[in-house]
């Protein structure tokens, strides 16, 4: 055993001396395969970040929403729907909830106006999100004007502006009055935009759900569960996609380090019918280039992934911001939290160090029997 | 279907391992063929040297199977979120027909693998490479095993349909519970508590034979391979319920997790060890009467049989203190 | 000092780095926690259902309520939305009309 | 110790394709220890392939090649190497250094793969350097040494393992007369301590010298005159 190691370290020794002989070209390499690696590995711990926060953050959103279909589209609901579905078991609350979206031409950007039922408003009072704040250079106490549907302009006052902290989910919300939202989008007393049921067991949730159906048929129920798995299900989808997508430039990089690896020089076949005809034998040599390629590889997995971490985590995914943001003229501004676990350093592994290993295997045998006595003729 | 990086990179390692298996079994083949130890010809110093390529690849294969059967239970675990009623990577595996077979497939390309890896390092230290037919022929049979895995794996993961909110009709009712989340049963307890003492001394035995008396080295690997068998019945009938501290929970997967102190990797990496080493040792001993081998063999097998030995002790030992430190008492429960 | 020394130094080094960068992450969530109650508390009361990141268009504010009338158009099976809503740019007169 | 014998070894490059060449055509010989002993003969006529087969660079033919009772030819690759390893020391007539290490790296690399200890293995390798007149050198690296220092790393690094049989493959082709009567001179020193010597050259300073006990003719692959074995 202590002879493996001290054979091992050896041919670390030799190897280090080799690479280093040939610094362009190994730095080269290094750097096209940390560069590789940090793509990867910041899509991974962005997009797993972001899938944890939205798991942690919405575990608290309403557990049933039921929405009203009209002939295929999502509709008014009458709050005599509350009425009209009886007593559910497992039921502990039921309420109407009011919310719509508003287009401002000013800045080109979709608000979400929302009736809070946490805080009582009055008519000309308003609290925005810290993006709408941004966008439109507001701070309290300013004035807001919208023209409503009916063509009159509604002014509000800016009373309070959400915290920064929770801007992943409040961004773009304006929270109005009940009478002032009513007015604005000219609904009709009795109406909501869909209903809230507070369930307090989870195991009774998919009952409720299934008797909704049956006592209102003209509504779809939207479970919280639901919501979750499909959020994790999106950031998995569109993680893969990048993935499937970055597969590509992974294949190149397996090109290019095919070639390389069996693009021995004349000078380096030279070295290994040396180093054989002085005694080292085929599966010494394999090991040799083994460790070359281990040296590289876990040098260029590590410095990727640490440089992946505090580009997103240090410097807010800077990269990412344009792709994310795409059309919108509101984007929160968050600092993600890191959540990171083994199966996305396992993946990331197998997804940079597997393929170069295996571009290389067949080169570096080839590399290895070299005849010995080459260096005779 | 799911589209994942882990299921992206578990499918081609599948894929990739494959291929490699291919070359080296079609490589293995012609060295079957025109192998002639003691000529001098060309042609047999190219069959010596593909040898280190074929030993090159099949020994990555593994170590990539190897890996990948962790990451398989892991993302298992992961995407259990998006099941209804799959609380953990037992649900998961149940999602399709295709989950376990897979997942037993690769455990047996793991021993098949150190087996082979096993013969492949004796058969290198005798001047005549007496198993050379042997081991290649071999790969013969490994191949279809690598090979089903990759099916497998493939239908298993294209059969995945996650339960999310579909396009027409918000929620969606799966019926939950239905297969998904069906725990695995088990044996009694106490039977397999029983069973698992039982097989665990024979081995115990049978290797100690060994070291003594150099005879029985394939009842050492019997031993060891019913042992084994047992002792993932026992974990799931018994000593999972006492790391998890609750009379039902029947998961061999959950011990996996940081919440249990990653119990389950002190008990399954021992285990695994000794049987690997237990079937290589058993692979090897009744070569002990070629001539060549006469030498390496005992010593060989009596390196494997000790240190298999000492992990299937270290597994016992972990049992033990998992079932005696936990906050669990079954007495009510199975006497 | 031996290569073999320096190469063990610096892969040590290395790897303490991503050691650290875990118990940053653990360290960082362990913060965060104050804040992401604050958000989760925000949740509760207003009853947010969805992440505000994808603002461009009132279909993908809130994916899961979508007044499109179908929830989650980010769905594979949404193709109005997917793949194309991710990969085709935005009309030059939508990005230049400011 | 015992004596080398070859027994009716044949070599053939590229059989079986119309450029088959026999480059050996079947040689008796023995070698007896602690003696010095040099393959004459023109270029092309085999002594560098015959040298290459007994230092196990590579596999006959056919025939037998044996060191008493162990067989030296047959054997795969890797028990070749192990062999090479423990037994021969070889230098080259290119020299045949690792450029971009230092003379003590080269001295030392035949041992790598027997994973000797680091801090022993460093010190043999120094005294081999310092009794050869190269201990200020061991540092440099191997481009910037002369002819004759490149020589005698060489000759150090066959060496550190201790072999019994050198090996040395036109010695003096790239050496002045002067650096070749010194290299006679080394290989007179290393006789006295009781290694043997194989040396192949068609330089007269070599085969004339007084040091070597025996010199074998060769052409056509084939010795030149049998009697004398």
């Amino acid at each position: 055993m202590k002879a493996f190691i001290r054979k091992q370290r050896y041919l670390i020794d030799f190897t280090l001396s080799s690479l280093l002989r040939r610094p362009g070209k190994n730095l080269g390499l290094l750097v096209v395969y940390s560069l590789i690696v940090f793509l990867l590995a910041s899509v991974m711990l962005f997009t797993h970040a972001l899938r944890s926060e939205a798991r942690l953050v919405l575990a608290d959103s309403p557990e049933i929403i039921l929405q009203r279909m009209v002939a295929g589209r999502h509709d008014l609901i009458p709050g005599s729907y509350l009425e009209k579905m009886g007593r559910i078991r497992g039921v502990i609350g039921k309420h109407g909830r009011l919310w719509g979206y508003f287009y401002d031409p000013a800045v080109q950007a979709n608000y979400t106006l929302m009736v809070p039922r946490d805080r009582q408003l009055a008519e000309d009072e308003a609290v925005i999100g810290a993006a709408i704040a941004r966008t439109r250079g507001v701070s309290r106490g300013d004035f807001l004007t919208f023209r409503s549907t009916d063509g009159n302009a509604y002014s509000f006052r800016v009373s309070a502006i959400l915290a920064s902290d929770s801007e992943l989910v409040s961004a773009d919300l304006i929270l109005v009055s009940e009478q002032r939202f009513r007015t604005f989008f000219g609904i009709p007393e009795g109406y909501y935009t869909d209903l809230v049921l507070n369930v307090r067991n989870p195991k009774e949730l998919r009952k409720v759900a299934e008797k909704l159906t049956l006592r209102l048929p003209d509504t779809r129920p939207i479970l919280r569960d639901e919501i979750l798995r499909t959020y994790d299900a999106i950031f998995n989808w569109r993680q893969g996609i990048v993935f499937v997508l970055l597969t590509g430039t992974i294949l190149a990089f397996v090109i290019f380090a095919w070639d390389k690896a069996s693009g021995l020089s004349a000078e380096e076949r030279r070295e290994i019918g040396i180093l054989k005809a002085i005694g080292w034998e085929t599966s010494d040599v394999i090991r040799m280039k083994f460790w070359e390629g281990a040296i590289i590889s876990l040098s260029a997995f590590l410095l990727g992934y640490l440089t992946a971490y505090g580009h997103v985590f240090y410097a807010n995914a800077g990269l990412f911001e344009p792709v994310l943001k795409g059309w919108s003229v509101l984007y929160p501004e968050f600092r993600l939290t890191p959540f990171i676990d083994g199966l996305q350093l396992a993946t990331l592994f197998f997804f940079t160090v597997f393929p170069y290993t295996v571009a290389t295997i067949v080169p570096i045998w080839r590399a290895a029997i070299t005849d010995p006595d080459t260096v005779m003729r | 279907m799911l589209l994942n990086p882990a299921i992206l990179a578990l499918s081609i390692v599948s894929f990739v391992v494959a291929c490699m298996m291919l070359l080296a079994t079609g490589f293995g083949l012609q060295v079957v063929r025109h192998w002639d130890i003691g000529s001098g010809s060309e042609l047999q110093l190219t069959m010596e040297r593909r040898t280190y390529l074929i030993s090159t690849l099949v020994a990555f294969s593994f170590m990539a199977e190897l890996v990948a059967l962790l990451l398989f239970i892991y993302n298992a675990e992961q995407i259990s979120s998006q099941f209804v009623g799959a609380m953990c990577a037992t649900g998961v595996l149940n999602v399709d027909p295709y989950g376990w077979p897979t997942l037993y497939l690769k455990i047996a390309i793991f021993f098949s693998g150190a087996v082979w890896l096993t013969l492949n390092h004796v058969d290198n230290k005798a001047r005549d490479y007496p198993l050379v037919r042997v081991k290649y022929g071999l790969l013969l049979l490994i191949l279809p095993l690598v090979i089903a895995e990759l099916v497998l794996q493939t239908r298993y993961f294209l059969g995945m349909d996650p339960d999310i909110i579909t396009s027409c009709c918000g929620s969606l009712f799966t019926p939950e519970g239905q297969g998904v989340a069906a725990e695995l049963s088990g044996v009694e307890p106490g039977t397999a508590m029983l069973l698992l003492t039982v097989s665990g001394a024979a081995a115990l035995l049978t290797g100690g034979w060994y070291l003594f008396q150099r005879k029985s080295g394939i009842a050492f690997a019997v031993t060891s391979l019913t042992t084994f068998l047992i002792a993932l019945l026992a974990i799931v009938s018994c000593v999972a319920l006492y790391i998890y501290e609750h009379p039902h929970h029947h998961c061999p997967f959950c011990i996996l997790k940081e919440g249990h102190d990653f119990m389950g990797y002190y008990l399954y990496i021992p285990l695994f060890i000794a049987t690997a080493m237990a079937l290589g040792a058993g692979a090897i001993a009744p070569l002990r009467n070629i001539t060549s081998l006469k030498e390496i063999i005992p010593a060989e097998s009596r390196q494997l049989i000790g240190v298999s030995m000492l992990f299937m002790l270290l597994f016992y030992l972990v049992a033990a203190y998992a079932i005696l430190g936990s906050n669990l008492t079954m007495v009510e429960v199975w006497w | 000092m031996r290569k073999s020394d320096l190469f063990i130094l610096y892969l040590g080094t290395l790897s303490g780095l991503l050691l650290l960068s875990l118990v940053d992450a653990g360290n960082r969530s362990h913060l965060a926690t104050q804040q992401l109650a604050e958000t989760r508390r925000e949740v509760r009361a207003l009853e947010l259902t969805d992440l505000s990141l994808f603002t461009e268009a009132r279909y993908t504010r809130h994916l899961s309520q979508s007044d499109r009338h179908t929830p989650f158009q980010d769905h594979p099976l949404a193709l109005e939305h997917f793949p194309s809503g991710s990969l085709v740019a935005p009309p030059t007169l939508l990005r230049s009309g400011r | 110790m015992e004596p080398i014998q070859l027994h009716q070894v044949k070599k053939a490059f590229n059989q079986g394709r119309p450029n088959e060449f026999w480059a050996i055509r079947g040689v008796d010989l023995t070698i007896q220890p602690h003696r010095a002993t040099v393959l004459k003969g023109p270029s092309g006529s085999g002594k560098t392939t015959l040298l290459s087969m007994i230092g196990c660079l590579s596999r006959p033919t056919s025939g037998r090649i044996t060191r008493g009772e162990q067989l030296l030819s047959g054997l795969p690759e890797r028990f070749m190497t192990e062999i090479r390893r423990r037994t021969f020391g070889f230098i080259f007539q290119q020299f045949n250094l690792i450029k971009g290490l230092s003379v003590l790296e080269n001295v030392m690399l035949p041992a790598y793969p027997l994973g000797p200890d680091h801090a022993q293995l460093s010190r043999s390798a120094l005294e081999l350097l310092h009794q050869f007149g190269l201990g200020t050198k061991a540092e440099s690296r191997v481009e910037w040494l002369s002819g004759g220092e490149a020589q005698r790393t060489a000759i150090c690094r066959a060496l550190i393992n201790d072999p019994e049989i050198l090996i040395a493959d036109e010695p003096t082709a790239n050496l002045d007369s002067r650096l070749s009567r010194e290299f006679m001179a080394i290989v007179d020193g290393l006789k006295q301590t009781g290694k043997t010597i194989l040396l192949t050259s068609h330089d007269p300073v070599v085969f004339d010298s007084p040091v070597v006990d025996r010199v074998v003719e060769m052409s056509d692959g084939q010795i030149m005159d049998p009697s004398c074995c």
